[in-house]
C-alpha cells in the first residue's frame, strides 16, 4: 500500500488501514493483556510528510518509546519487546527513508533495543547462587520510568506561576535625588581646617577666634537682610532690639566690618538724621539670585 | 556643641509601635529590589523586634492584603509582594512582548537538574536519552535559575548543576521540598 | 445584582465597576518600572475608560494612598508610586553601602565659607592655595548648605558666598558661634 495514500494532517491521527504495522501484525499474532498486538500500531503509523513535525513532537527514543506503550497501554513492567522494537524499528527507518537527519540517539536506541530483544530469547542464565540474572528490559525499564517522571515533572514545574510569565515582582520607585547624600559633620569642618593650617598656607590673621566668628555670622546676615529688602535699607530696621545687647554690638561690629570691606555704605544726611545702608553691589536689580 | 546630627534625628526609634512597624514593613517591602529574609528584617528595627514578633507582624500584612491586588509572599530568599495572577492580562496589555515560553527540552532538563542536583550534563542526557544542547543549559544559566556548583571528580571533571535560589524564588517556593512531588511512573 | 449603582451613575461607560478599575490601576501603577501616562493606561480597559474618569480613579486611589507609605503622584511623564520619603532611612538600614563622602576639596571650601563667610572664590582659593573648581562650590550651592549673599565691590564684582540656615540645620548647628572653636588647633 502506498503510504502517501495515508497522509493525514494531524500525525497523530492514525488510520486502521496503515500499511506499515503489517510486518508487524504478519507475525505470529502476539496478545498483550488480552489485546492483540494490532491495535497497538494504530497510533503508531507516521504518515511520511508528518515526519519533520514528529521529529520535533518527540524528545527523543526515550519519549517516543514511552508514546508508543502509553497509547498501547502496556505494562512498562511487563513490555512486549519483539513488537515494540519492530514498531521503533519501522519508525525509524521511516526517518531515515525521509533522508531526515536521524538523531544518533535514535540509532542508539535501535542498537539497545535489539540486544533486549535478542537476550529475551536465550534462556536466561543463572548466577552460582542458583538465582536469575535480571530481567533483560530491567535498565530499559529504570529508564523509561525515569525519564516520564522527569517528563511529568517538566510540565508541573511549567504550571507553576512564573516570575515575569504569570506575575511580576514589585519594586516601588525610590527617588534617587532623596537618596543618601554625604554626611558632614562639625569634626569634618575641624578636620579639614585643620588640613589647611596644617599646609601652612594660612596667615594668622586667618586665624579665627568665635567673637570673630559671630561678627562674620552677622556679616552674612546682614548682607542677606540688605538683599532681601532690595539692597537699601534704614539703619534701624536691621537692629532687633529684642535680641539682647551682645548680639546688637556683634551686629553692629559686622556692619562696620562689611562697610571697611566696602561691602555696604553708610549715609547719613546730617547729625540724628535716619542712616541708610546700600549694598555697594547692588545697583538696583536685586532677585537674580534666589535668596532663601 | 552640638552632638547631635540630623541624621541620628532621622533614625528611627528603636521602641516602635506596632502598626508603624507594619507600615514600615509595607513600605519596605514594597521598595526592596529583592526578597528580604527576617534576618534583613530585623535590622529595620535595630534588632528590637525577634523574629517571632515580625513573623506575626508579616502574617498581618500579609492579610491585609488579602483582598488587594498584591499579595505577601515568602520566599527561598525571604518575603516579597508580587503582583497576583488575575492582573496578569492587563500587565500584558501595556506590554505586549509575550515572554519566552520554554521548549520542552528545556523544561525537562530543568526538571532532572531540580530533582536530581547536583548533575552533570551526562547524567541529564542519560536520563532525557538525547544530547543536551549547550543552548539549553545556557538559556537556564542566563535566566539565573541554573549555576554550576562544583565538578565530578571523574575524568573531563564534568561541571555539577543545581539550582539556584532565584529558581525558587521566581516560582514562589521557599524550598525544593516545595516542588510538585514526583508522580509514581510504574504501570 | 443591582445595575443602578451609585458607581453606575458616576461612570456611565465603563464596562468594568470602578472599583475594580481602581484596583487594575493599583496593580499596574504598583508593578510599573515607570510612570504610565493617561494613554498607557486607558489601553488597560480597551480605551473603554475616557480621561476624566480615568482621572478621577487616579485621584480616588491617591487619597486611599494618603496615609499609606507609598503615595501616587502625578509626574511630568504620569502616574506612578513612590516611596514616602520617611521610610528612606529605613531603606538604607539594609543597604549599609559606604555613605557617599564629599572630597577633600569640597570640605574644605565650605570650611573656608563657614569660618571665613562671606567669602569670594578668590579668598578660598588664596587660603587652599589651589584653583577651586566651580564644580565644588555647585556641589555646596545644590545641597543648599552655601549661597550667594552678595559681590564685592572689586574688578569682576565676584560672588560673596555664605552658608545658609539650611547649613546649620543639616548639622545641628544653633548659630555659626556652635562651630568648634579654632583656638586649640592653631599650628
Amino acid at each position: 500500500m502506498d503510504p502517501s495514500a495515508t497522509v493525514t494532517a494531524d500525525p497523530w491521527e492514525a488510520t486502521a488501514q496503515a500499511s506499515l504495522v503489517e510486518p508487524v501484525g504478519s507475525t505470529p499474532p502476539a496478545r498483550v493483556y488480552g489485546q492483540p498486538l494490532e491495535q497497538l500500531p494504530h497510533d503508531l503509523y507516521i504518515p511520511p510528510d508528518a515526519m519533520a513535525v514528529m521529529l520535533e513532537a518527540f524528545e527523543g527514543p526515550l519519549d517516543l518509546l514511552l508514546y508508543l506503550i502509553r497509547k498501547a497501554n502496556i505494562n512498562v513492567l511487563d513490555i512486549p519487546m519483539a513488537p515494540l522494537t519492530d514498531q521503533y524499528l519501522l519508525y525509524v527507518e521511516a526517518m531515515r527513508k525521509q533522508n531526515l537527519e536521524l538523531a544518533a540517539d535514535y540509532l542508539v536506541m535501535a542498537a539497545m533495543l535489539i540486544e533486549i530483544k535478542s537476550r529475551m530469547l536465550l534462556p536466561r542464565p543463572t548466577t552460582s547462587t542458583g538465582e536469575e540474572t535480571e530481567d533483560p528490559r530491567a535498565e530499559l525499564v529504570r529508564r523509561l520510568v525515569e525519564y516520564e517522571q522527569m517528563k511529568l515533572a517538566a510540565q508541573e514545574i511549567n504550571e507553576l506561576p512564573q516570575a515575569e510569565r504569570d506575575f511580576e515582582w514589585i519594586e516601588v520607585w525610590v527617588e534617587k535625588s532623596l537618596r543618601r547624600l554625604p554626611e558632614v559633620t562639625v569634626a569634618d569642618l575641624q578636620r579639614a581646617w585643620q588640613g589647611l593650617l596644617k599646609q601652612a598656607r594660612l596667615h594668622s590673621r586667618h586665624v579665627l577666634q568665635r567673637e570673630e566668628l559671630s561678627v562674620r555670622e552677622h556679616m552674612a546676615s546682614i548682607l542677606r537682610q540688605l538683599r532681601r529688602v532690595g539692597g537699601f535699607s534704614e539703619f534701624s530696621e536691621l537692629f532687633d532690639p529684642a535680641a539682647g545687647v551682645a548680639v546688637l554690638v556683634v551686629h553692629f561690629l559686622a556692619l562696620l566690618e562689611l562697610a571697611r570691606e566696602h561691602l555696604l555704605e553708610m549715609t547719613q544726611v546730617e547729625a540724628f538724621a535716619p542712616i541708610y545702608l546700600r549694598l555697594r553691589d547692588e545697583p538696583g536689580d536685586t532677585g537674580i539670585e534666589s535668596i532663601s | 556643641m552640638n552632638l547631635v546630627t540630623p541624621e541620628s534625628n532621622r533614625y528611627p526609634e528603636a521602641a516602635i509601635a506596632p502598626a508603624e512597624a507594619k507600615r514600615v514593613l509595607e513600605a519596605v517591602l514594597l521598595s526592596a529590589r529583592q526578597a528580604l529574609p527576617l534576618s534583613e528584617l530585623r535590622k529595620l528595627f535595630a534588632e528590637q523586634i525577634g523574629n517571632e514578633i515580625l513573623q506575626q507582624l508579616l502574617e498581618e500584612l500579609r492579610a491585609e492584603w488579602a483582598s488587594r491586588p498584591l499579595e505577601l509572599l515568602a520566599v527561598a530568599s525571604g518575603w516579597r509582594f508580587r503582583t497576583r495572577g488575575e492582573y496578569l492580562p492587563y500587565l500584558e496589555r501595556l506590554n505586549p512582548e509575550k515572554p519566552p515560553r520554554y521548549s520542552r527540552a528545556v523544561l525537562e532538563t530543568l526538571a532532572i537538574i531540580a530533582y536530581r542536583q547536583p548533575v552533570t550534563r551526562g547524567d541529564i542526557e542519560d536520563i532525557r536519552g538525547v544530547t543536551v544542547a549547550s543552548q539549553v543549559i545556557r538559556v537556564l544559566e542566563e535566566r539565573g535559575w541554573v549555576d554550576v556548583v562544583g565538578h565530578r571528580d571523574t575524568p573531563g571533571r564534568p561541571a555539577l548543576l543545581a539550582t539556584t535560589r532565584k529558581f525558587l524564588d521566581d516560582l514562589g517556593l521557599r524550598s525544593l521540598a516545595e516542588l510538585p512531588s514526583l508522580a509514581d511512573c510504574q504501570p
